[in-house]
């Protein structure tokens, strides 16, 4: 779960980094007095999830309280990227000698935690040649030792009391990594200041599964569908809109991609990725089917390969959405595996012919997505 | 033959009088598994199944000589009944459970390196031997013979070893390695063990877009002696929620479908389009040989 | 550095373990007071360093307040070992239906924390067969998991929700060891009463060299004697009162235990250990050498193997008591190593011979202090 | 010959610049201690009594390949100090130190084991082989020759290698292993060394009351093919009580003078009874080879 800045901010604040004086807002007014209260020069950001939101014009600058209040009403009356500005972040315009980069995160294949840290910060950092990017492995058991951060300082060529602060930040970076179950805790920039080293920016990723651990984060869904709040209200597993016409169910993250993939591939244009998990039962299955309805696709495809997923459930599951709420749309569903039989009498019950191979039943989802388009 | 475990290999499971712990238990019973002990906190001294049971691997470890344990566990718990198995000497671990806390997978991962032991998982379906099942993959699915297949998702396996075992070719083992950021085993690990085994003529491995774990194994397939057809998923999916800027400076635009099929392809390895066409390759491959 | 068993108590309350309901206090009135406070039977007892508190009467049970006032009385009046008893503790007296005997302390030897436990805890611990106690050693860097605890927990015998609390209050122990640099963690007993285990007892031995970082844990040094008092407040590194009248100064543990034991085998009587370091320097030495003075020995015997101790530097220390504070007893020093020449030569003007040979010294050392006894 | 360490070793100091370390490596230095780097946070690019300044352990690494290194760094900085040496691959690392926080020693000294590094120390006066000084024991006190020395203790190590090379007997290596209770090396692992070591003719172990070190040793000193002299300090010590050395206490009736001298008895040891007769014992067992 991608946190705000302003979040990534507090949670720096308590660990002990050092971020500008600065508050949240969501209105113009506030923000003039926020600015009043703060008595210098100001950055207005907009809290947004995406990256590109400088490139964007989310990030604005005031010399006056008047200005501030101009700008805020400015951006809070912005969209980035498909998501109204809601919550704009004021803080002390920083004057800024030098920007660092500086991350913390998981490479899964070296199964470490991994830092990433370069003397040439700032909006290009993903240009940097090689050799102007330093990573170093950690070893979990040992955790970020004081000497490796302060190594780290020298390798960027930082000395005195500018490398004391940054391996002292560094070192607080790896706590919230350990304490806060973050995935990525990434500065950039970290400013230069005079001899002050400061987190002007902050990107703090939760790990979702350690959610139930970190019941003090507030919850962020700003990167979500509408169609994809409704899933993960109804529990559906793992669910994303791609924006197609053939809603795809399916048992299993490789299947569904499997599904996904031969769909396309066949010339038709998925309307989302659904996982819906093994063993969901009756109703899960039932509200999973009803989350694809909800996006008004030409077609449905359920492509089940039952294991701990019986047919018999998806199958009765089909049977009372159809009988209870309505299905307007073709259906194709591809059924083998556990209860296989049962699952298959169940439909024709209802009237959908049940496939035994992904392939032709992928075909005709693809076929029946085209009907009417040019006969 | 097989990798990892055979017919004659104890077996333990961790979390044996859960709801999925039971119901897998019933699975793996009649495929043949010699599951001989099971650990149930608080219901030490009984019976599951005919499964006896103990508080503690420890305890379990004391009456039985384990070759390996299945973890059907919560999340939340799956760190210590991890370890736990770890520290009590078990040497092939397989943790079904998904939703993991990554932290808590890489202490896991990382003590059982240190420890020779081999993690199968996290958010598998195990694996499979003959006689020899740990976990969730389909009693029906499996047969015995000369493929090996290895993958990093669990229908899709359930779908092309299907597939292979109806029209009459079989496995020598099936091995999950889960979806998780951070895997206690890769593909490298296993298609050395596939490598090793007598019994395996072909391999077959199941990947998927993101990482560079099937651009690791391509390297290693460049050594191999036996044939690898290799599926990938994930093709039509649109570029990955990115783990800020260090997601993108550790791939550095490695991990996309296009590049995993031609570092497969240059390394030897015959790439299928659809799931079906796995089935076509070995057929023919094991035709040839 | 022991702690006293209130302090213990503190300590475990702080991280959650169970501890019976008490406070300390210093005169009978308000043992009256916190006994009325507590309002059950109170078991009263005295603070002292010593293990062997309850056999030597430092324990006494009360079931009114007045009861309590005189218990207290009593045991304020007292004293154990030497020590006068200067504090008492009150609890409630608890309901004891069995006593577990549980530590974690540092095994040198296995480079380990080590857990000693057994189901027979209780006054008698050191006296249990080898096979009614279970030993185990931890991995430093995985720490206590708490499947560990819980495996403990069935190795002796409990269930339940005994089982449960008891592995808590391990990883507790382990935590204080960790978190309060303690080399010894010992509850004996740990009570079962009723559903609830409770530690009766509290032993926690914080690693002196770990007291600057230690700052919360007041200081006691109740089991030192008064020179060994006035030894820690000057500074002398290592100095332990032993009784005998040849006081003894060396640089090095080793080495001054060598001279011990050399004065010892010649028939001398050491009385006092004293390291005094290396390089220490004049000032350090003469404070040293007024410690010597302070136990009114019979002769002081000071063997110095200069390496970064300076032989000038201990002579010219030797000499300013001499002429300042003087010295009204024979001084035998052994002396070679760094600017062996220049000492020797101060020692000379002062008229003090200095000997080569360790031998030759000790020998005079006992000689002198014998003079007088029976010629 | 020698061990651990030899004339050819490149030695690195930590802690260079402060008042401990340069006196000592201004004894170093004329021992003929091969010191090529210095750390001195702040002072890198700097030069000290001839030897180059780094700011940190992997920077002078990256300069020099190093063997060996010293510690002369303020307790409370050891452990960073020693890991960043571990961490950095140095092999052979001596520290100096006293009253290092036991906590931090068990780090210490189990993070060295898991990277093959060996710890001598802490609060030990190093060790020193034939133009290879690594700590403080004085340059006069040693002499190259035959005799291997191991001690837990610095100023008697002085005492009875001072007496050894005023009768001419020199040293292959004297090696202090320090005072506090978790030592990185023990006695068997320096008498396994001097068992190997081609040029020590006979070893002198030098120990003390309380730990059981001697008494493993003792088990070792049965199997080893040369003679070994011992003397143990703390014969006078009252029980229990506190002797600086925090081993020196004796537990359980454990670790007692009599107990490790019949031990070192039994494996077929020399014990002297004063610190002269080490030189004495020494002296005939060379005559007699």
């Amino acid at each position: 779960m991608k946190c705000f800045e302003f979040m990534g901010k507090e949670i720096f604040a308590q660990f002990g980094i050092p971020v500008p004086q600065g508050r949240m807002v969501t209105t113009a007014e506030e923000a003039e007095g926020v600015a009043a209260e703060i008595g210098k020069p100001v950055v207005i950001k907009s809290q947004v999830l995406s990256g590109k939101r400088g490139k964007a014009g989310g990030i604005k600058f005031a010399d006056t309280p008047a200005e501030a209040k101009a700008a805020a009403a400015d951006l809070l009356a912005m969209t980035v990227q498909g998501h109204p500005v809601q919550r704009i972040l004021l803080e002390e315009k920083l004057k800024i000698e030098s920007e660092i980069y500086v991350a913390i995160t998981i490479d899964g294949a070296a199964k470490a935690p991994v830092i990433i840290t370069s003397a040439k910060g700032g909006m290009d950092i993903e240009e940097q040649a090689e050799e102007d990017i330093v990573k170093v492995y950690l070893d979990v058991f040992l955790g970020l030792q004081p000497f490796l951060a302060k190594d780290l300082a020298r390798r960027i060529g930082l000395t005195g009391n500018l490398a004391k602060s940054y391996a002292d930040i560094l070192e607080k970076m790896y706590n919230i990594m350990v304490k806060k179950d973050a995935e990525l805790v990434e500065i950039n920039p970290l400013v230069i200041s005079g001899d002050q080293v400061i987190a002007a920016d902050a990107k703090v990723t939760i790990d979702d599964s350690a959610l139930y651990r970190q019941k003090d984060v507030p919850f962020v869904d700003e990167d979500m569908t509408e169609v994809e709040k409704m899933a993960k209200a109804a529990g559906v597993g793992s669910f994303v809109e791609l924006g197609g016409n053939i809603a795809i169910m399916a048992n299993g993250a490789g299947i569904t991609m499997g599904t996904l993939d031969m769909v396309q591939l066949f010339g038709g244009q998925p309307a989302n990725f659904m996982d819906a998990g093994g063993g969901t039962g009756v109703e899960g299955t039932a509200k999973a089917i009803q989350i694809l309805l909800a996006q008004n696709p030409k077609v449905i495809f359920i492509n089940i390969f039952g294991g701990i997923t019986r047919c018999d459930d998806v199958a009765n599951a089909l049977a009372y959405v159809k009988k209870n709420i309505g299905i307007p749309v073709p259906v194709v569903v591809r059924m083998v595996g556990t209860n296989q039989e049962e699952g298959v009498r169940i439909l024709r019950e209802v009237g959908i012919e049940a496939y035994r191979e992904m392939k032709e039943a992928a075909q005709k989802a693809v076929e029946l997505s085209k009907a009417g388009e040019e006969v | 033959m097989a990798i990892l475990v055979d017919a004659s290999s104890k077996v333990l499971i961790q979390g044996i009088t859960g709801k999925q712990g039971t119901f897998h238990l019933k699975q793996m019973l009649p495929f043949g598994t010699d599951v001989v002990a099971g650990v149930a906190p608080g219901k030490g001294g009984g019976v599951h199944e005919g499964v006896p049971l103990y508080n503690t691997v420890y305890e379990a470890c004391e009456h039985h000589a384990i070759d390996a344990t299945v973890l059907f566990i919560p999340a939340a718990y799956c760190k210590d009944a991890a370890l736990e198995a770890i520290e009590a000497g078990i040497k092939v671990i397989v943790i079904i459970t998904e939703h993991i806390p990554v932290q808590d997978e890489l202490i896991i991962v990382n003590r059982a390196k240190l420890k020779d032991a081999v993690i199968i998982g996290p958010n598998t379906f195990g694996m499979a031997s003959w006689k020899c099942k740990l976990g969730i993959l389909p009693n029906i699915a499996f047969s015995p013979g000369p493929v090996g297949v290895v993958a990093r998702s669990g229908t899709l396996t359930y779908e092309i070893v299907g597939s292979l075992t109806n029209i009459g070719i079989g496995q020598t083992s099936v091995v999950g390695l889960g979806g998780d950021r951070v895997p206690g085993s890769t593909f490298v690990d296993m298609l050395k063990r596939f490598e090793a085994d007598e019994a395996t003529q072909v391999v077959v491995l199941v990947g998927e877009i993101g990482g560079n774990a099937e651009e690791e194994a391509a390297e290693y397939i460049k050594t191999m002696s036996k044939p690898v057809v290799a599926y990938l998923a994930g093709k039509s999916a649109p570029p990955g929620k990115r783990m800020g800027h260090a997601g993108a400076i550790i791939e550095r635009g490695k991990g996309t479908y296009e590049g995993k099929v031609q570092a497969l392809t240059a390394a030897g390895a015959q790439v299928a389009t659809f799931p079906y066409e796995v089935v076509e390759k070995v057929q023919q491959l094991i035709r040839r040989s």
